[in-house]
């Protein structure tokens, strides 16, 4: 079978998993390629996660939150989205691909875009291969 | 055994990379910006002409991660769960050591090997055994050499098979072993010794000698009670400016301390030893939280204690070779001499 | 021997001396003249005596800062424009109180990166002299001179805050900041590779570290009770020098800093083997400053970047 | 070479629950291979490395008695990555035990004297091994008396073989607990009360002392006062280890390390060493 990516996604409880709930009941269609970890919120995202997954094999990431605005817990995502920005901006510079890791805003009632996410994400990962980089080898 | 020849400095590349067919070779190679010992694949690779590396080359006998076993926890394999010995290391000479640091590796034979076979530490053992180590003597010692503290010198010779002595142009070979003598035998290079290069070998050693500081003296503290050094006030404020970082503990030829882990991916995975530090806090913590040595103090008194009283407790020496690398890498100037001055009052 | 900066040195054993004297502090955190060339060692005076061989010279680079955390003794530190950032933080993170600091700053021209001399000498054993804007190098019979400029630390050649930030008395006066011209320089460098110059940049620059945490423990920052790379459940990074656990940990302990760093390169003077983290920390500034418009430790006041939002952040790269 | 850092498999043969918070287990544990049980020859009071793969290895006392044969006996408590996996293990399953390491509890001295065993809470793991030894050559010892408390009665190891102790005259038991419940009848009080009262004579006699360290605080005051010297109170010592065999350098206190040179060691010897356990 050809290689299929592994993508982890780390989806706040209130907005973005509640999309995939949606999708999934309404039964559209998206790749399987996605693992997701529910997280109260995606200000709980801590960046150590993102790594660990690499380092554990996954070959993307997707980190999805409320919309700015749409939050549940008022400013979690204002505050994740600074520390997304560094840290992502700290991972292009040393030398991580572009489409590796990826961030997105999907809404309780935005089913839909939740399949397009997760398509996007999957092709955009399935573009750049398996992740080599940070994925760990020990023997 | 002892006989002395001479090699021109030109020949050594060849004589490494000759050697690199039948063996590792390890010698100071430059990183950057660093001296370092680590294996050349061609002789021309290795520097000699330097001040000695920033690390002690034990690495090369205690790998600073080392694998010991291997497992497989597939339940479908005959031997899951089980650990498997890794295969024994290759032989290996290691070059351009300094005698400072050879007599390091005698100090990390007395731990790795401390009689009975329950007590000896296979993966050092026999990598010590396939080792040759082949010296350079120093022409111009630093300031912060103190090797003739504990007996050693710049042209010592314990711990070596082979002892370079740099007289401009080539190096004087004095082969002190048999396996000195195998590594050499059949090889190019080498030649009978002349006497002027005897005689200038020796008044470099004469020169060399002399400039080492006589450095710091010992001789109190195997007399003092461990509690009466414990206790002693003076680590109320050596320690106030030490950071608890490793950089003492790993640049050291004779810090010896190990962690073991076990590091999987799904159902393949080695154990393996790592270097830890007695600088760390985590080196004594309990799995309950409770940490006998929980202070910066404690755990500082605890490397100078070992080093310069239980060691010799021990083993009837100090670990130390007073190769200097602590003082020159601190980065906050924790100077072992003061040190061991206050513990020997 | 170093050489030394006889008139701040003067000042400063005045200023500690009374302060011992007249019981304002428990001890003075400062500098005294190194055991070996091109360092000179932190020391913490508690008395007058003590004050007396307090020192000052190019080779003060220790971010003292480093000792404050936790302590609850009255204490005056010497601090140049970095570590009187560094120590705004300790304060804006509740480590130490403002009342129990007295802080004497000192305007600073620049720190010597001995790094620098040792490579530029061939040897470690050297003699300096300073001449204005030129410095002797002597070392093993040969002398040459350079520029001052050329053999400062990276961090200090591009400064821009010299003067410290916050202080309870100064010695001397302020110096003119030097408009830190390059202080992104190591940065540029990298940000101009391709993605894969990059990594392999990286790849190789961490394949000497033997992770003995020096940069962080030498970081007034890294005050944690437990380091994440200490943490066993889960394990974030591992403990051997594979190069993803390295890597892993040189991420963390940078990213740990992003808005916090005052570029005071602690870590990099600390590294015994010439790793220069600051490429990554100094990255993490840059865009702290370029994204948030913020600088770490410059007002007692400012919120942290990392513990505020405005609603305009950008946010260009979320989906 | 003999490798002595390879564990010896061993298959797990029963897990029992000791505690009521289940925080304990007791793990039996029979080796794989003959020569393997033959070669694992120990003495009450030495431990061994038990082995996971993929986890790590945690230093465990022995809590069979060598008389005891064909299988070993580890208590467990559960508290990092190791105990932790262990504790979710099956009867089955198959680990690795490295040993037996360490110095155990003099037991040829022991011979012929009286012997006072005092031990709290789930340090009682090696006690229970000397117990159960002592008991198996029971005309080799004089006197045999054990204090033995818990914090509460569901929290007391080894409640069977306790009862069994109990029905013997050979042997003076004394279970205690912090707190007691409805159902519990035995005393009811801290192990150092409970020793001033049983009183232990020191003549010709030896003290084994293992428990956490506010208990031993408190009980060697009591053992002095009542004539004990240093020389004949014998403790147990637990630290950090790795090797197990006095290299990998954590476990020391001052000169001596707790794997090699211990973890059992006299009083007397202790008050010469720094207090870094």
């Amino acid at each position: 079978m050809a290689w299929q990516p592994k993508i982890v996604a780390f989806l706040c409880n209130w907005c973005s998993y509640a999309g995939a709930d949606l999708a999934g009941v309404s039964r559209m269609q998206y790749p399987p390629n996605v693992r997701v970890i529910r997280i109260p919120c995606s200000g709980r995202m801590n960046p150590k996660f993102i790594l660990s997954a690499l380092k554990n094999g996954a070959d993307g990431i997707l980190i999805s939150g409320c919309h700015p605005g749409d939050r549940h817990y008022l400013s979690g995502n204002y505050f994740a989205r600074r520390k997304f920005a560094l840290f992502r901006s700290l991972l292009d510079y040393m030398g991580i691909e572009d489409g590796r890791v990826h961030f997105s805003w999907v809404s309780a009632a935005e089913g839909e875009r939740f399949a397009e996410v997760i398509s996007e994400v999957t092709e955009a990962v399935r573009a750049i291969g398996p992740s080599r980089r940070l994925n760990k080898k020990v023997i | 055994m002892m006989k002395e020849m001479v090699i021109d400095k030109k020949d050594i590349a060849g004589l490494l990379t000759e050697l690199t067919g039948e063996m590792t070779v390890i010698a100071p190679v430059r990183k950057g910006d660093n001296l370092l010992f680590g294996p050349v694949s061609d002789g021309s690779e290795a520097a000699l002409d330097s001040v000695n590396t920033r690390l002690a080359p034990k690495d090369a006998l205690f790998p600073q991660c080392e694998k010991m076993m291997t497992f497989t926890t597939d339940r479908q394999a005959e031997d899951a769960h089980t650990m498997q010995d890794v295969s024994e290391p290759d032989k290996q000479v290691i070059f351009g050591v300094r005698p400072c640091d050879a007599a390091g590796f005698l100090i990390l034979d007395k731990v790795f090997n401390q009689g009975g076979a329950e007590y000896e530490d296979t993966y050092y053992l026999r990598r010590r055994e396939k080792t040759t180590v082949v010296g350079l003597g120093c022409n111009k010692p630093l300031s912060t050499c103190f090797c003739a503290s504990f007996g050693g010198s710049p042209f010592g010779t314990d711990g070596l098979d082979i002892l370079l002595t740099d007289v401009g142009d080539k190096y004087v070979v004095t082969v002190l072993t048999d396996k000195g003598e195998a590594r050499l035998k059949g090889k190019s290079g080498p030649s009978e010794a002349d006497p002027t290069s005897i005689e200038k070998a020796g008044q470099i050693k004469e020169s060399a000698v002399k400039s080492v500081k006589a450095g710091i003296a010992t001789d109190k503290i195997k007399g003092k009670a461990t509690m009466e050094l414990f206790d002693d006030p003076c680590w109320d404020t050596l320690y106030e400016t030490c950071m608890n970082c490793g950089v003492c503990t790993y640049s050291c030829p004779t810090c010896h301390c190990f962690d073991i882990q076990d590091e999987a991916i799904d159902t393949e995975g080695v154990r393996m030893r790592n270097w830890d530090s007695c600088m760390f806090s985590l080196f004594t913590r309990h799995g309950s939280g409770h940490n006998p040595r929980p202070t910066k103090k404690d755990r500082f008194r605890q490397r100078f204690l070992h080093k310069f009283k239980y060691f010799q407790d021990n083993f009837d020496t100090v670990a130390c070779v007073g190769c200097g690398r602590c003082i020159r890498l601190c980065p906050v100037n924790i100077d072992v001499r003061q040190v061991v001055e206050e513990m020997n009052r | 021997m170093n050489h030394r900066d006889t008139e701040n040195t003067e000042k400063i054993k005045k200023i500690a001396g009374r302060l011992l004297a007249e019981k304002r502090v428990d001890a003075v955190i400062g500098f005294r003249p190194g055991t070996v060339s091109l360092i000179s060692a932190p020391t913490v005076a508690r008395t007058e005596e003590e004050a007396a061989g307090l020192h000052w010279d190019r080779f003060c680079g220790v971010n003292l800062a480093n000792y404050l955390p936790k302590r609850e003794d009255k204490i005056a530190i010497v601090a140049k424009g970095c570590d009187s950032r560094s120590i705004v933080g300790l304060v804006a993170e509740n480590q130490i109180k403002r009342e129990n600091l007295y802080i004497i700053g000192i305007p600073c021209t620049g720190m010597i990166d001995r790094a620098k001399v040792i490579s530029l000498a061939e040897s470690p054993e050297v003699e300096l002299t300073e001449n204005g804007e030129e410095v002797t190098i002597k070392a093993d019979g040969k002398q040459s001179t350079v520029a001052l400029s050329d053999i400062l630390q990276d961090n200090c050649q591009g400064c821009l805050h010299r003067n410290p930030a916050v202080f309870d008395e100064l010695v001397g006066k302020k110096v003119e900041e030097a408009g830190g011209s390059d202080i992104n320089a190591a940065v540029a460098k990298v940000e101009a590779m391709s993605q894969d110059e990059r990594w392999n940049h990286f790849d190789q620059m961490f394949s000497t570290c033997i992770r003995c945490y020096a940069c962080r423990n030498a970081c007034p920052l890294c005050y944690c009770e437990q380091c994440f790379a200490d943490d066993s459940q889960p394990q974030w990074c591992g403990k051997s020098t594979n190069p993803v656990d390295v890597k892993i940990f040189h991420i963390f302990r940078a990213y740990h800093c992003a808005g916090r760093c005052t570029d005071c390169g602690a870590c990099v003077r600390a590294c015994p083997v010439g790793i220069n983290v600051r490429e990554l920390t100094g990255k993490l500034e840059k865009e702290v400053r370029e994204l948030f418009g913020c600088e770490a430790g410059m007002s007692l006041e400012a919120i942290p970047p990392l513990g505020v939002y405005l609603e305009k952040d950008p946010q260009e790269f979320i989906k | 070479m003999n490798n002595p850092y390879i564990p010896k498999p061993v298959r797990i043969e029963e897990i029992i629950t000791e505690t009521e918070d289940r925080s304990l287990k007791t793990f039996r544990l029979a080796f794989l291979n003959k020569e393997d049980e033959q070669a694992f020859s120990y003495v009450p009071g030495q431990f061994a490395e038990l082995s996971i793969a993929g986890k790590g290895e945690i230093p465990i006392g022995i809590a069979s008695s060598p008389t005891e044969e064909g299988y070993l006996l580890f208590t467990v408590n559960k508290v990092g990555i190791v105990t932790s996996h262990l504790h979710n293990m099956s009867a089955g399953e198959i680990m690795g035990v490295r040993g037996p390491l360490g110095k155990p509890y003099p037991i040829n001295e022991l011979k012929g004297k009286n012997v006072v065993i005092i031990g709290g809470g789930f340090a009682f793991t090696t006690l229970r091994s000397t117990i159960a030894y002592m008991l198996a050559n029971r005309s080799e010892f004089g006197k045999i008396t054990v204090i033995y408390g818990a914090r509460t009665p569901g929290m007391l190891l080894y409640k069977e073989q306790l009862k069994e102790w109990e029905a013997r005259n050979d042997i003076d038991l004394n279970v205690t607990v912090d707190k007691g419940d409805e159902s519990w009848s035995g005393k009811v009080g801290f192990v150092p009360t409970v020793t001033k009262e049983v009183a232990p004579s020191a003549e010709d006699a030896y003290a084994l002392v293992c428990g956490p360290p506010i208990m031993i605080k408190f009980t060697q005051p009591v053992l002095i006062k009542l004539g004990w010297t240093p020389e004949t109170i014998i403790m147990s010592l637990e630290n950090r280890m790795k090797c197990g065999i006095g290299i990998c350098g954590r476990c020391n206190v001052g000169p001596k390390y707790t794997c090699k040179d211990g973890p059992v060691f006299t009083l007397a010897e202790l008050n010469e060493l720094p207090k870094e356990y």
